[in-house]
């Protein structure tokens, strides 16, 4: 089993450290895990993208075209992105920041009022967690559990204090379906 | 619609488009200032801006004037390339401290030495802006960057550099400066000395350096208004804002 | 055995380097590489080692060249304009024989181009950018883990040779971040009698030869033998995938032939003979094995991200006996399996 | 001389850095809770009447967005 | 007709630039090419022109990207080392599409090496040494006379195609002293209504094309469509001595080819059916002809200083269907026809 | 056989071969200079003089130390790999103008900047020695050379470039210091300041810059005796002999 | 018919400029000529030579490495040249400062008094000169007047008001046989 | 104090540059006519008793061809 996932939206939202926290959990699973970021130009600004592959045998590509899972962040990501999953994909909106239309109906979407609960919980840049939390319990494509046991090796130099926060945000969104 | 007087607008070489510098960047200010003047002088078409590597690398798809695109470091050189062929256009190499100090430190100074008449504009925000904010050649000492996570170190990494003081002790330089734009009162003044530079320029006078103490909220990790600050109360107390030589009022 | 840790393929570069004895490291700052000199400049120090930011790619290849003269494990990093920068100094690195591991994250050229990976510098890399004849060994690892696993050769290489050792790797692999087991830190042992600052009798690094006839000449006939026996030292290094009892093969080195793989897995499904031979050396170029197994294939599909570089080494190794096509992404572009897929299926 | 001014942000492609917030000797340039399409949130004229026309904020705003008029 | 003089192949050089309209030349002291700055110094100001030593290669070619940036016909020179060090700068100017001349008198090497005439640099001109995908035209003139006659085509090309043009020469072309005819100066009509400073709307030179898949990788295959016309275009650039009817095929370029005549007439008193094919273009390479060619003979030599490098491009054209033997000189070494007449004689 | 007490003879470092310097050249005298000193300190098993490209790309045919050969103009670069892996032994950039000035500007200046403990030997003969005589940055305004057959012309060509007053404007260096080798007085001087340097350096004080006023009677067709009366009567004119810095003595 | 001819003496002989002296009158006389100087070391100082080739057809090799004639300005030369040049080559001998055993009976040597005589002359530098009108005379490779007649075309730039004195040495030596 | 000097020059390594010759105090340096085996008009000294041991010749002698001796 091979799920093919992008998280798109503006830089700045923490799309690629939700990226890899999601890598970070699955690879506590025991799966093969790819995580890549669309680095884009050599400045700030602009939409941010990564792809994460997560897969039970080795990874080859680790570039998704295709995706099977979508996050989007942000109005742009959608406008880009939701074309390009395939039928039957999963599609997680943060729809505090983005219109609510689907474009298409050979799709799930779910719709998470990522921005404005994260705003409530006190901190805008949690809203990346709160979408994970919702991937878990849509998916199951990573347990809660381990997106909570993987945050320590992602966060670790970074911002450990926020480390409760970020949990808190993570069972905010697992909660929200 | 809005009628009246107009006491500002937007400058009509700057092209109608969103420049993709992070919010209060200075490097936003400045192609804004450059475009003022390039309008006040009315010399768009005759002028070439060079974009160097550095987050002014698409300044040409801002400023509405023919450029070419350096390589990194390498402004100065293709600057002087187009002056000799054609001395009667108005040639101006906007670059950032790691492109003009550190890999083009040797076209910087040849290109000063030389006296070629161009008008060199030195962004002077202590800090690879594009690449994700390493080290400069003019980082302070204690600053904390990508590569130097314990701060500056000049045990290790010397001392921040002085471009203006530098390029004082040579012969050629006609009109060397050193400016800040950290609030309306100092980007008025910066404008008068980058107007003059451009105007010795015109008149065939010969080279001008610019320095402008810049700031990088993103890599500082700073708000716009605290980096300007900092440039005020620290920035500044490293790299004096002074004219160093204007051989005009000589 | 240690235990599998996510990294960054360019962090994880620098942790291998780091634990293969490198403890000089002279770069300059460059997309898609940048995490290479931010990860030294924290790490080096914890360990005695030295990092120094470069004033610019020539500067740091000079630097290597100084710090390998004395024998050291040293190393440098950047991406396609810096190498390009750096190949004057490469030339003299190979014509005084000193060791240095470089690293070369290609991105799309030419010029400034682009940060999107890109496989635009083979020639550079393996026929020689720079002047005169020389070669350096070049390994394109293709995970992760074969960045460890090769950035760890690299140094021993290096040494044991007194060749420049590149990892060409790309935008990619560099950016792409996947589990991987890191080796425990090496116990230094050099032999490392032919360098300066031993407090012997005078040493002498230089690539000066000024009498063409009997001194220049001799120093190039002693460095192509040293080729050659690196040529036959290294042979191995080379993946076969779905390689056997094929009638077509795709070759592809790097990021592509991890692609090529997801490709080839769907056309096997429809029963279509189909592998890859993805070498890992790129030179020494595992010539033989390609020899030999071109007779046993109808065709060959190349897959490179650069415009008939890789080919025609595989063209040099064919000589005209199969029939070769080839398939190129220019500019920073990258093929998707989709994409591979519909080439092939269109072309056999 | 009470001729009055009219200073105009151009919302959409205002970047929200705040320089303009400081330089208005009469404080009326405030930032919005909304964000714009390009995911900032922008200034806004709280009080244009105030506004003197002393230009001041659109000389320190980076990215040109601020046209300052006056009625004639 | 103008009158034979005699002149060093520097000196020619930079007179038939000058004729051919060069008013811009820019370039740093190495031997042996020194006579061309030298000469230019002179020479510039008297025709209005602009001479600049530059503080450095890197200086150089980033000097002529500005000239040619304005459409202008200039020019550098240097030698092997500092050829490399223009490396990141070709492949700007490729990427910018902007006209430049670049002489190369190759010096033996690796590294400093020597001042001796070397062929050496072969493959960092032709393969690309610097980072991406593109190409530049190489001319491999074999005499004064062909110095001159390339040189002038040189900047016709270069401004017709918006592509360098590399005059490679090597030390024994650019020291020696030959009787040599000079055309007229050229009036010059350039259609450059690409280029800045022409008082209208905006241009743009650029190499980045931040996207890849709708930028960078169309701006490349835009170059590739200019690199297969060109190819098209410059196909006739060969000379072929003795070559109809061999048994033999010398296959050699520039000083090496000249050595190699000598011989030739020397075995062919023997009745030894030999001849020469000396391809004058390097790129594009004359890849038809010798593929047409290799089916008439029985057996090829390469003779080359340097290892093995024009011989691939050779290997390459052939694909097997011959039996190709390469001889190498190394380090600045030259090839003497008695030399290579034995050679012969031991491997018929 | 001559015996007696010897009151001078030729250093023990320098090797007993002819240097292939021209007749009265300087750098054969700053190679004897150099190895006296070294001979002094004892030092030459711990010492790696770099080789520049130029006249002098040859000094370790005649200084018996361990030496690396730098491409033009990267000698600082070098030293500074050396010195990082070596901090213990004495590490010396012996260069020419063309070498440290030109092509190495950017090495030059940022070695310098970093305060790397190494000592640079600067070999000012205002022309490209090994080449046949071309301009070098160091050129006096209107010297004749082979780029500049009718004299060094400021518009074009800019001004000679003062590397000690360069080099001074950075905060890192220990020790500049201009001097000049015309005669057995003004060697002896020099000698001793270079001797200084190369203390700081075994004491591990910092960079030191030796600038050595130096004739090139080849490449100036003259004889070696015009040659150093030029350097007296013009040369240290424009480039004045003294000692700029001396952090030791402040 | 080719004559292959190699100069070789002291840094400062004027070796380069009589071997060109020597091509340009041999182009006078309408044949195809090559000069090589063998520039060596980026340096001052030490051995010079030049190779001429002189024929009738297009040359193909400007490499001489076998001479059939030789001019030879000082010792060192002599050591290095005399072994190299073929049977019954023509070697000229500046024998002011070269020793006169000849090492081999295959060759005609011929000894002239060059640098003596141009001492006498008063320029020790004309001894170059000397030795060309020898070679004329001994060889008739080219007329006495072609070298005179060449004469402006090298010397133009360079000291035009030795022209007088040049020639003058030029029919010196050609005297002196 | 009148202890015989005794300056040495090495002929065949002698480049004949002359800057010995002027630095001599006492004047005792001079140029050969003959000419050695590098092709240079070596120096020598002319009358050595003269030599007051300043050693000014060796010090300026680039090419470190002059010993100065001084009798025991
Ligand atoms: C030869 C080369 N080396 C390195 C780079 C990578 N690079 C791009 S921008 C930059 C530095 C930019 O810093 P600066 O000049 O200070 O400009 P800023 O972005 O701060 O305005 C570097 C190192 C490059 N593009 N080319
Ligand atoms: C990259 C490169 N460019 C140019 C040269 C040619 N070159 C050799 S020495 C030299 C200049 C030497 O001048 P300087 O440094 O002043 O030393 P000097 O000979 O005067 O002592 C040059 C340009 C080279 N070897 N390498
Ligand atoms: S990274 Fe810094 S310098 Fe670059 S645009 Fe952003 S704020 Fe400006
Ligand atoms: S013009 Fe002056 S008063 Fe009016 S809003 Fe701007 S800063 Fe405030
Ligand atoms: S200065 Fe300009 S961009 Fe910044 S907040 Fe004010 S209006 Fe917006
Ligand atoms: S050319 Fe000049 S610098 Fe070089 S050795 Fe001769 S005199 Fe000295
Ligand atoms: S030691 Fe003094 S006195 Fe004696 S020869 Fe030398 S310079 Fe003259
Ligand atoms: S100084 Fe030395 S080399 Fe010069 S003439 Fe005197 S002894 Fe000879
Ligand atoms: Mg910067
Ligand atoms: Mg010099």
């Amino acid at each position: 089993m091979t799920n093919k996932i992008i998280l798109a939206g503006f830089g700045g939202q923490g799309i690629i450290l939700s990226g890899l926290l999601l890598a970070q959990a699955a690879l506590l699973e025991g799966n093969e895990v790819t995580h890549y970021p669309a680095y884009g130009a050599e400045m700030r600004g602009g939409t941010c993208n990564c792809s994460v592959v997560i897969s039970d045998k080795e990874i080859s590509s680790p570039i998704v075209n295709k995706p099977d899972i979508l996050l989007l962040f942000n109005q742009p990501s959608k406008n880009k992105f939701e074309a390009k999953c395939i039928p039957g994909a999963k599609v997680l909106i943060n729809n505090s920041l983005i219109n609510e239309q689907a474009l298409r109906n050979d799709i799930s979407s779910f719709y998470i009022d990522a921005t404005n609960t994260a705003n409530k919980l006190g901190n805008i840049k949690i809203a990346n967690m709160i979408m994970l939390g919702a991937l878990s319990k849509i998916t199951g494509i990573v347990k809660l559990d381990s997106l909570i046991n993987a945050m320590p090796e992602i966060l670790s130099a970074r911002n450990k204090k926020l480390i409760d926060l970020n949990v808190q945000a993570l069972k905010e969104g697992y909660g929200l379906f | 619609m809005i009628t009246g007087k107009i006491l500002y607008k937007r400058p009509k070489t700057l092209k109608d488009v969103n420049m993709s510098y992070c919010p209060g960047c200075s490097h936003s200010l400045m192609n804004k200032i450059l475009c003022e003047i390039i309008d006040e002088f009315d010399i768009q078409k005759k002028t070439v801006v060079i974009a160097p590597v550095g987050c002014a690398v698409l300044l040409y798809d801002y400023i509405d004037c023919d450029s070419v695109e350096a390589a990194h470091g390498r402004a100065p050189a293709i600057a002087t390339g187009i002056k000799r062929v054609n001395p009667d256009n108005i040639v101006i190499s906007y670059q950032g401290d790691g492109d003009l100090l550190s890999i083009g430190m040797a076209e910087t100074i040849h290109t000063a030495n030389r006296g070629e008449n161009i008008t060199v504009v030195f962004m002077n925000n202590a800090v690879y802006g594009m690449t994700g904010g390493q080290m400069a050649p003019t980082t302070l000492v204690g600053q904390i960057t990508k590569t130097t996570p314990s701060g500056r170190n000049p045990e290790n990494e010397g001392y921040p550099i002085r471009a203006c003081e530098l390029i004082n002790t040579l012969e050629a330089p006609y009109f060397i400066a050193r400016c800040k734009v950290t609030n309306s009162k100092s980007i008025m003044q910066t404008k008068k000395i980058l107007k003059k530079a451009i105007g010795y320029q015109i008149n065939k006078k010969g080279y001008s350096f610019i320095e402008i103490l810049s700031n990088c909220p993103t890599n500082w990790g700073m708000k716009p208004k605290d980096s300007n600050k900092w440039i005020q109360e620290v920035m500044s107390k490293y790299y004096p804002v002074k004219i160093f030589r204007d051989k005009g009022e000589a | 055995m240690n235990k599998k840790i996510l990294m960054k393929g360019n962090e994880a570069l620098a942790e291998a380097a780091i634990r293969a004895g490198c403890r000089y490291y002279f770069g300059y700052p460059i997309t898609p590489q940048n995490e290479v000199p931010a990860y030294m400049s924290k790490r080096l120090p914890e360990v005695n080692g030295v990092f120094v930011q470069a004033e610019s790619e020539l500067a740091s290849i000079n630097m290597i060249f100084g710090a390998g003269a004395c024998g050291a494990r040293c190393m440098t990093s950047s991406s396609s304009p810096g190498i390009s920068l750096m190949q004057e100094g490469i030339s003299y690195i190979s014509g005084a024989e000193t060791p240095a591991v470089i690293v070369n994250m290609m991105r799309g050229g030419p010029g400034l181009g682009n940060i999107a990976p890109s496989q635009g510098d083979y020639f550079q890399a393996v026929k020689g950018g720079g002047h005169g004849d020389y070669k350096i060994i070049v390994f394109a690892p293709a995970s992760a883990q074969e960045i460890v696993n090769f950035t760890v050769l690299a140094f021993d290489l290096t040494i044991k040779y007194r060749i420049p050792v590149m990892i060409l790797g790309d935008g990619l692999l560099g950016q792409m971040t996947e589990p991987v087991v890191l080796p425990e830190m090496k116990e230094i042992q050099d032999d490392i009698n032919w360098s300066i600052c031993r407090g012997q009798d005078q040493v002498i690094i230089r690539s000066l030869y000024l009498v063409p006839e009997n001194q220049l000449e001799l120093h190039n006939l002693h460095l192509q033998k040293k080729y050659r026996s690196i040529e036959k030292d290294l042979n191995k290094y080379y993946e076969q995938y779905n390689a056997n009892d094929c009638d077509y093969l795709i070759f592809a080195y790097g990021t592509t032939a991890r692609v090529c793989k997801a490709a080839i897995d769907r056309l096997q499904k429809e029963n279509i003979k189909i592998g890859l031979f993805r070498p890992i050396s790129l030179w020494p170029f595992p010539k033989e094995e390609i020899i030999s197994i071109s007779s046993k294939i109808k065709k060959a599909f190349v897959f490179e991200m650069a415009q008939a570089q890789f080919e025609e080494d595989i063209r040099l190794s064919f000589e005209g006996k199969k029939e070769i096509k080839g398939f190129y992404k220019l500019g920073g572009a990258i093929f998707n399996d989709d994409e591979i897929y519909e080439l092939i299926k269109k072309n056999i | 001389m009470n001729k009055k001014n009219n200073p105009v942000i151009n919302t959409d492609k205002c970047k929200g850095c705040e320089l303009c917030v400081s330089e208005c000797p009469v404080e009326i340039i405030a930032i919005s809770d909304e964000i714009n399409i390009m995911g900032y949130h922008p200034a806004y004229i709280t009080d244009s009447t105030k506004c003197t026309g002393c230009i001041k904020c659109a000389i320190s705003c980076p990215d040109a967005v601020i046209t300052v008029y006056r009625e004639e």
